[in-house]
């Protein structure tokens, strides 16, 4: 029954106005649209880390690999590597993929697997309550660091730019339907996709006053120009106030890690036969 | 018993291990059960290298410190090396870079003659050392065609130059011979092993003593259709391997203790979310970076409790070759089997030492799957069972979702704080641990040579079980090797040990860690021989020791 | 005995933590010792918290199922606690969500007339309840102004109103009663107790039941000097405490299971290049992510064989705040005398639960430095010395060079691969190793409660120690506690089990982690009563269990 | 006696032809340099991983901190933080800092900490006998890929830049005393600064022939311009050939962070009284 609505059982525990609840229903509606369009739903496997954006393994009712704290990249690389013919849809925090498992994001990028990764942006450890993370702006106040952090935010997009990701893409909870297109993008996109999702945490990172007034949606804006790409993702830098696109930035055709190991598996007969000849070489 | 040993050395990067692989399959044409120890220190040139080979009419897996012929590269080899001449023993030695007694080879200049690269001195010695041992040109022209892929000519030219001109010193007799083996290397074995068990993926990250076992499945990926990754780090390695066993891959990965701790994250998660994976666990002296290149033991206590939270585990640790590629058929089936981690703890000495191997010890590959769902009802990735292991599935599953999960989970696989869920779930991991204590129970985990009777026994595991044999041998003791280390096989070594009113452990390392484990199993250990210099023991090592102790 | 158990519940984000500090502070005013036991899950908002006080004549640290007073600001608290009622005892809940017997405050209603925020509802609760328990006005008022930082005037509006209501219902007696004493966590105490050992240094990343210990430190940073750092990731926290350690901080860091993995590897490092860090583990149940906010006694072994290759370590476990905040100095102490990794290994309930704290348990501020090089010759980071101590120097020193090194190394730290330094090395770390266990010995690491000719003997650690004590209390049992668990102290263990000859371990953990060390020493342990659904033993659980036990 | 030249009676054992011994001239002349200049010798740390570039820690006779496989930005950190006055100097391998420990590279430029870094960009592993790294060009060859990497090599360059590295230049072993001028601007730069040193290994992988041909010194360069620094840095990609820049790219002043921890240390003493005060007050 739950199938249709794709929501498990489990009890939902985010806090009100919390953003993930926004993520959830964009990823919900786009895996019910594909599953409309034929996608078949056990094809999907979600991968997620440790956090209050985490727990969307619990809640969609989907193939799931709930992980680690950092670590969503890797686990999901596994799967893909597995089966390339799985889609493949990380949901990642902040703290999870820009600090624990920096190096993951960017090793993704890199080999540009065929994943759909969703960072929920809060710029905030939320499950822990309220540390700072990378993305937090200079000086920003957390349990960590009551007098404010003395480093400044890196951006993201900026990172994975540099890393080879082959699809680049900024949303914010507040405007759900463009999260929702995003998603669908991503998932389309046959190579390593990317969206920072901006994402309120009701208790402990809301600058959803700042976020209104500064976001605007991408327009004319070419994802296949690199040089574009870089200056869009430039033009906010995560920590002072600047005008924040939102969409597309970088889209770009390029050969998938998973696809170069594509085997059929060998049979216990073929197997056996290999190593013998393999043994009489030796 | 007939036996020899040659030591051939030089300095790093003069090709000294395959120059040992080469006397080994010389040797073994002339009938011989062959072990080659290779001792490198942790550079890539110009550090002193040496391989060891012993020879002898049965299968080992020990050296002696004695050698028969020494095979010198230069002049630090002979310095190094001269006390281990045996009486009568042979130098052969490359003259235009060392001064020694002994078979001097002008190399430099028979190099020079047939326009041979510097590496060609290594056949150079060794044509020097098959006339003097009375091995035939031909079977000497035979193995070098066989084992040198590239500049065969030139290298035979050298080889001509320096067989025509000697002369039979130190003949080592041939004998009667059965079919010839190949030579492999304990991680190669591994390898076997684990392509025998069903090994669709292999995943590591490069680190002494089992980057070869990575090398090793990379260059041969394409003849088993294995996919070989070499991620970013260790974390990344066993994250991607349990990944991949979600995704329904048998998959194994390699490390040594530096790179195994930072996958212990990972092995705890692979507790809790039931998934199986390969640990193939190289040990090398530490703490940290330590010795890279060399031996220990020191690994048993940390791969039997690492991560955090309590949770069933495999650790078998061969001794050899053999024992590596059967065993690593196992652990692969268990893990499997019962959706655990499982090791394959090896030390520097079974991953690097090479010795014949007879193919018909690889075990049938007949993959031990988990048990299957059966289909009916709604899958429930952690469905309670007696015996604790919950039918498996990987996606896709019409119908079915498969959710994994780090959190103590539900059987769905969906988080819980409950206590009762809780206690469930431990619970569960209890039985399931028991179980495989009892499949281990049964797969004879503990292995005992020797006179059943003798009262004193040498318990020892891993790389010292073999030297352990042989000197047992000699004073007529028993020797008692756990191969399986946990489950520990309390009751099978009780078995092994009954009757034993002296039991010295044998181990290679500072605290006697196989000793500790079966004391806390109420197993009193009376004596110790530990070493822990990063070198095998010797036959004559360990035999003045045991000599000390049993005395 | 005169004591009293009081619980509030409500949903996460209500404030129950502070509500249920509040209790403890007027408790205290009271005359009484309190203890707090926070129970919540992991998540933000709305699933089910509690916090459950228990005021007693003496001090304590375990709480008992049965209360006398149930605060309820949600009907699933009254559901789920209603059976905790004992009799006579009263339910104060909020009546404008809560159905019950009792108490009915029409909070709702005099939130709006006073226009107090959601949150002040605890105040209500609590104004309730110091009415119906008699606890003057005055008395709540003084400490509602000291614990309330913001808002007060409109909290204590509706105090007012609420106490005004009421009318007393159950009297909590005042007793007679010394100096009032801050309630601390075991988390401040163990700050308290870094502090007084010389900390100049924290590092860390946030991880329950740890990262108020973060939080702790980086609030009061500017008042003592302290270097608080959040980096990357745990394995970047580890490095660099080694690296601010060897450039002369004192340092610790803070982790829980998970974290403390990705540590191993620098841990190892910390044992080979002899660098002092304290380790505060916070042990939550596994594995892997399992119940975040919980409590479980599972690292022990993990914390004891952490880390490729062998070298010494210290691992004490408090069962308190106060033994927290004496034993964590005694850590950092250590750690530095012997240049050695220590941990200060707690739990959930430790770390978190909360206690009146007497400001005479901090030890005096002497830090203990390492031995300091006496300028004579050439420094030698790795000098030989008797007691395998090595002068300690950071730089800069003019004129030294002061060489670290992960490699197996000689006296001045640069690498070496050669047998005899080897040995060497192994056997400093040795003998540093017993020079620590000497010390340790010397420290009273294992305490004893109760008669000492008991013959029946509750073995413990951490924070099942105090539940055993009021326990055995009942019984005529000895409690012995082992407060160092590494070096493991098996003389004191023997000697303060003399004379028993039933030995019960008693442990928050599957496989009785404890009671296979002291078995590894030939301590016997005859029976166990383990506990592992993540809550700490009520007195009334652990009462029943030892019964069925000493039966 | 060997202080004077620096260098201690450790045996060298890098192969003949390595790059390393042309970077470790460079160091040790700069050391010379700045000791005459006045730099008290015994305020200089070295920190190293583990590689055939690590062996630095031995060879040169100054404070060292020789460390593990890929940590040596956070043993560094830690260093900088205890004592600000310290000169750091960081040696890592490329194998090291952009594989097994990418992250705290990342995060060492986001913080700005004064430390040098000087990558042995060998793009191999030496030690472990010739893998490919992060910088192996597409389809390198080495001993886990005996088919060819998969994988494009990424930029460093770019993602330190992107990171918030204030310094950032790129060597050649064949061209020594540019290196030695480098490794002296760097030091001298307050803030994290990063040589992405281009090595030569003999052994495994030794592109002499193409770097002699490629390489160019950046003139009439502004450092200061972050866009200039952009273009250059991305003119070769580590991949395809492309004219290769040799110089300082990038150069700009912000504050450092273990600028922020300087503490006076509290004397037992005023210890005292502080906790005493603290628990009067709780
Ligand atoms: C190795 C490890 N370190 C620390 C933690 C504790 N932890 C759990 S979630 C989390 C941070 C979550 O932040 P983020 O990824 O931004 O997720 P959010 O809660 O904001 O959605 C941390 C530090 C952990 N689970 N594992
Ligand atoms: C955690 C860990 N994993 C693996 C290794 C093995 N290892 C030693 S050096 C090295 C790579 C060195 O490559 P690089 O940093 O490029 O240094 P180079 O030798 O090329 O100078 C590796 C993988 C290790 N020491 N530690
Ligand atoms: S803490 Fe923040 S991110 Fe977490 S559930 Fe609440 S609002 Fe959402
Ligand atoms: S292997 Fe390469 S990097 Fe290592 S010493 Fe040899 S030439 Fe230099
Ligand atoms: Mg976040
Ligand atoms: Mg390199």
């Amino acid at each position: 029954m739950t199938r249709t609505t794709l929501i498990t059982d489990a009890r939902n525990t985010w806090c009100p106005g919390c953003g993930n609840f926004s993520i959830q229903h964009a990823l919900k509606a786009v895996l019910l649209e594909m599953v409309s369009e034929g996608l078949p739903l056990e094809q999907v496997v979600l991968v997620t880390g440790i956090g209050c954006h985490a727990k969307m393994a619990d809640y969609l009712d989907v193939n799931s690999f709930y992980s680690i704290h950092g670590r969503v990249m890797p686990v999901a690389t596994g799967i893909a590597l597995a089966n390339p013919d799985l889609t493949v849809i990380c949901c990642a925090g902040d703290g999870d993929a820009y600090a624990e498992g920096l190096d993951h994001l960017i090793f993704a990028a890199k080999r540009n697997i065929n994943l759909t990764v969703i960072i929920h942006n809060n710029r905030v450890y939320g499950l822990t309550t309220g540390q700072y993370t990378p993305t937090s702006p200079l000086g920003f106040r957390g349990r960590s660091t009551p007098r404010g952090t003395v480093e400044k935010a890196f951006n993201p997009l900026e990172l994975v730019l540099a890393s080879g990701g082959t699809f680049l893409a900024r949303g914010y909870t507040r405007k759900q339907p463009m999260v929702r297109a995003l998603i669908r993008e991503a998932i389309r996109h046959r190579g390593f996709s990317f969206i920072d999702v901006l994402q309120i945490c009701a208790t402990y990172n809301d600058p959803h006053e700042m976020y209104d007034r500064l976001t605007y949606s991408l327009e004319g804006h070419d994802p296949g120009d690199f040089d574009a790409a870089c200056r869009k993702i430039r033009e906010w830098d995560y920590n002072r106030e600047a005008p924040i696109a939102l969409g597309t930035f970088y889209s770009v055709e390029e050969p998938s890690f998973e696809e170069r190991f594509r085997r059929t598996p060998q049979s216990p007969a073929e197997r056996e036969a290999a190593i013998r000849a393999h043994l009489e070489e030796t | 018993m007939t036996e020899w040993s040659v030591l051939i050395g030089g300095r790093a990067g003069e090709g000294l291990n395959k120059a040992g692989m080469i006397l080994c399959h010389l040797l073994q044409e002339r009938g011989y059960h062959v072990y080659l120890y290779y001792d490198y220190p942790s550079l890539i040139r110009g550090g002193h290298n040496f391989s060891l080979i012993r020879a002898v009419e049965r299968p080992v897996f020990a050296h002696r410190d004695r050698v028969d012929y020494l095979l010198a590269l230069n002049q630090e080899t002979v310095e190094r090396h001269r006390w281990r001449l045996a009486e009568g023993g042979v130098i052969v030695f490359d003259a235009s870079a060392v001064r020694a007694e002994g078979v001097g080879l002008p190399l430099q200049t028979i190099l020079r003659e047939v326009q041979a690269p510097d590496i060609a001195r290594n056949t150079g010695i060794i044509a020097g050392f098959s006339c003097a041992a009375g091995i035939p040109w031909e079977t000497m022209e035979q193995v070098l065609e066989r084992e040198i892929p590239r500049g065969i000519e030139t290298n035979l030219a050298v080889a001509r130059k320096v067989y025509g001109a000697g002369c039979t010193l130190r003949q080592i007799p041939e004998l009667p011979r059965g079919r010839r083996h190949p030579i492999l290397t304990g991680n190669e074995a591994t390898g076997i092993g684990l392509l025998a068990g069903g090994l669709s993926s292999f995943i590591a990250y490069p680190m002494t003593p089992t980057s070869n076992l990575l090398h090793f499945l990379a260059e041969h990926a394409d003849r088993y259709r294995l996919k070989v990754v070499h991620p970013e780090n260790e974390i990344a390695v066993m994250l991607m391997a349990l990944g991949a066993a979600y995704g329904g891959e048998r998959v194994a990965v390699g490390t040594s203790g530096g790179g195994f701790c930072l996958m212990t994250e990972g092995l705890s998660l692979a507790g809790m979310a039931e998934i199986p994976v390969v640990i193939v666990l190289g040990q090398r002296p530490g703490p940290s970076t330590g010795l890279p290149t060399y031996s220990c033991q020191t690994e048993l206590s940390f791969a039997i409790s690492a991560g955090q939270g309590e949770f069933p585990r495999l650790v078998v640790a061969p001794a050899n070759p053999a024992q590596a590629c059967r065993w690593s058929t196992t652990a692969l089936n268990l893990a499997w089997r019962y959706q655990v981690p499982a090791f394959v703890l090896v030390d520097k000495n079974v991953a690097e030492g090479a010795a014949d191997f007879d193919p018909g010890g690889v075990p049938a590959v007949a993959p031990r799957e988990s048990v299957r769902w059966d289909g009916t009802g709604t899958y429930g990735r952690y469905a309670g069972t007696d015996d604790g292991i919950s039918p498996w599935l990987s996606p896709p599953s019409p119908g079915q979702t498969v959710k994994v999960n780090s959190y103590t989970h539900d059987e769905l696989g969906i988080s819980t704080e409950d206590p009762l869920l809780t206690v469930r779930l431990q619970e569960k991991l209890q039985r399931k641990g028991a179980a495989l204590a009892a499949e281990v129970g049964r797969l004879q985990p503990v292995l005992s040579t020797g006179p059943a009777d003798a009262r004193t026994v040498l318990l020892t595991w891993g790389s010292c079980t073999d030297p352990c044999i042989e000197v047992a041998g000699e004073h007529g003791l028993r020797v008692v090797q756990p191969v399986v280390l946990w489950p520990f096989p309390a009751e099978a070594l009780r078995a092994a040990l009954s009757g034993a009113d002296r039991v010295v452990a044998v181990e290679q390392n500072t605290t006697a860690q196989l000793a500790r484990l079966a004391a806390a199993e109420g197993i009193a250990v009376h004596g110790r021989i530990l070493k822990y210099d990063g070198r095998p023991f010797s036959l004559e090592d360990l035999e003045a020791r045991v000599r000390e102790v049993v005395a």
